[in-house]
């Protein structure tokens, strides 16, 4: 997995490819996190386009991002949501408690 | 051996990324189709993670071992380890809610899988993790025939 | 278990596209360049396939198991059958040329591994083939620490 | 592996998919000599754009076709070969034995 973060002081985009799963999902956790919590942004977008794979510990990570989000006040979106990511999400039945674009463009204007 | 394809892994959650790609192309092997395909790597996936963060307390010492099967209309993965016992059958598994941020691997193995069994063999914690399937999967073919070199 | 990954599949070609699955995401998980990936995702495969051809005769009934590992700068793959004996350093084995149709595997074998090793043990031929790295692949972490949970 | 056929008076283009391999070969095999032998193809091409392996049964296979098309004064003619195929032909001392274009369009015009 492979995470890029694109920065501004609007917003911060965090890009990630590949599979966030037990071995990936700690650093994605903390990635995520750091935005909220040190950087203090109040819009984090995670774009998940190139994401084919997430586990439960990676659904555990964005809980905590959109938790830790709510008590700042920030929004927290995800974006180019794939397939088999949705798939989980609704199966965990967190589909409508995120919220989610289709693309970063969707996301920044709404 | 029970399945046609077996595999063991340090357990170490670097081999995990390996683990599902078996699953996968053992799925795209006996003609599961895509969408249950995923389903099912994802259900495999968490029992083993859970083995290795839990059975194992994440020492990355250890191993585990995943067989693949297919049995007319019966898919069948078995999940084995050495570690802390420990039947999933034992806990309740109430539908995850969104506060909440761990406890949503054993509540996805079940709610994916048609049967999760378990026994404890000897040293080991042994789970079984079933999918009926709409059609036959197309046979393993144990033995079924010759391949000529040519 | 001398490596970190082990898989065994039943003597059939179908699951040859799996257990090169197998290889090449060993690789990648400890570093291996995509170039050197491909080769030696070849050599590992035309070992399997020569058990299932001639170890075995086409037998599908049977098992063929390989285990992975890497040690500092070696990278080994080691093939193990319980087929008819054959040892590969036995047979001579000339550059190929372009009327013949087959044989072609024993050499690939040889251009690609630095090492090709054979032993009979027990009932079993085993085959070690191995590739020093460049450079040391990244540590293959047995027993080297802790993952947490969250 | 998936194969398709295309076939006109002038050439034949056997366009493969996937691996080739001790599994897949036999197939692959017999379509290529069915055109020389049975239908007697003058100008056989086989487009590997979509094959990211070939073992040394595919190899063979090819062989096979090259000696086959030699014998009733053919072409045989590969294309689109992909840098895995291509290597193992290199390794196998092919890579000059063989007709190789980049592309159908290639091969047709030359
Ligand atoms: N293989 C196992 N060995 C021991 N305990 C386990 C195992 N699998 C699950 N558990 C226990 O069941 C709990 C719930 O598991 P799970 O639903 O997968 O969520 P999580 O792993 O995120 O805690 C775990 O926290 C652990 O206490
Ligand atoms: N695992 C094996 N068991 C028995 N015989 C083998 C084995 N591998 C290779 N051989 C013998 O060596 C010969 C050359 O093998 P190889 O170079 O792989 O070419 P091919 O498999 O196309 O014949 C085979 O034809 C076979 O007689």
């Amino acid at each position: 997995m492979d995470i890029n973060v694109k920065r501004d002081a609007a917003r911060s985009i965090v890009e990630v490819a590949g599979d966030i799963d037990l071995y990936s999902s700690p650093a994605f956790r903390e990635t995520v996190l750091d935005l909220l919590k040190k950087r203090g942004q109040k819009n984090v977008i995670v774009n998940l386009s190139n994401v084919d794979y997430i586990d439960s510990s990676g659904v555990a990570s964005l809980v905590e991002g959109l938790q830790e989000a709510r008590k700042r006040s920030a929004r927290f979106m995800l974006v180019g949501l794939k397939e088999g990511p949705r798939r989980v999400l609704e199966l965990t039945l967190l589909l409508n408690v995120f919220e989610i674009h289709s693309t970063e463009e969707d996301a920044l204007q709404s | 051996m029970p399945g046609e394809v077996e595999i063991t892994i340090a357990s170490h959650p670097r081999w995990l990324r390996l683990a599902r790609s078996v699953v996968q192309d053992f799925c795209v092997a006996v003609d599961i189709a895509d969408r249950q395909t995923q389903s099912i790597v994802t259900a495999v996936d968490e029992a083993l993670s859970n083995v290795m963060k839990h059975a194992y307390g994440g020492d990355h010492s250890r191993f585990v071992s995943l067989s693949c099967g297919v049995h007319d209309k019966e898919l069948e993965f078995e999940i084995r380890d050495q570690g802390f016992p420990f039947n999933p059958l034992d806990r309740d598994v109430p539908p995850p809610n969104e506060l909440r941020s761990g406890g949503r691997g054993l509540y996805l193995i079940r709610t994916i899988m048609d049967r999760v069994e378990y026994r404890r063999d000897g040293g080991s914690n042994c789970i079984r993790l079933s999918k009926t399937l709409d059609a036959p999967a197309r046979p393993a073919q144990r033995g079924a025939g010759k391949t000529n070199g040519h």
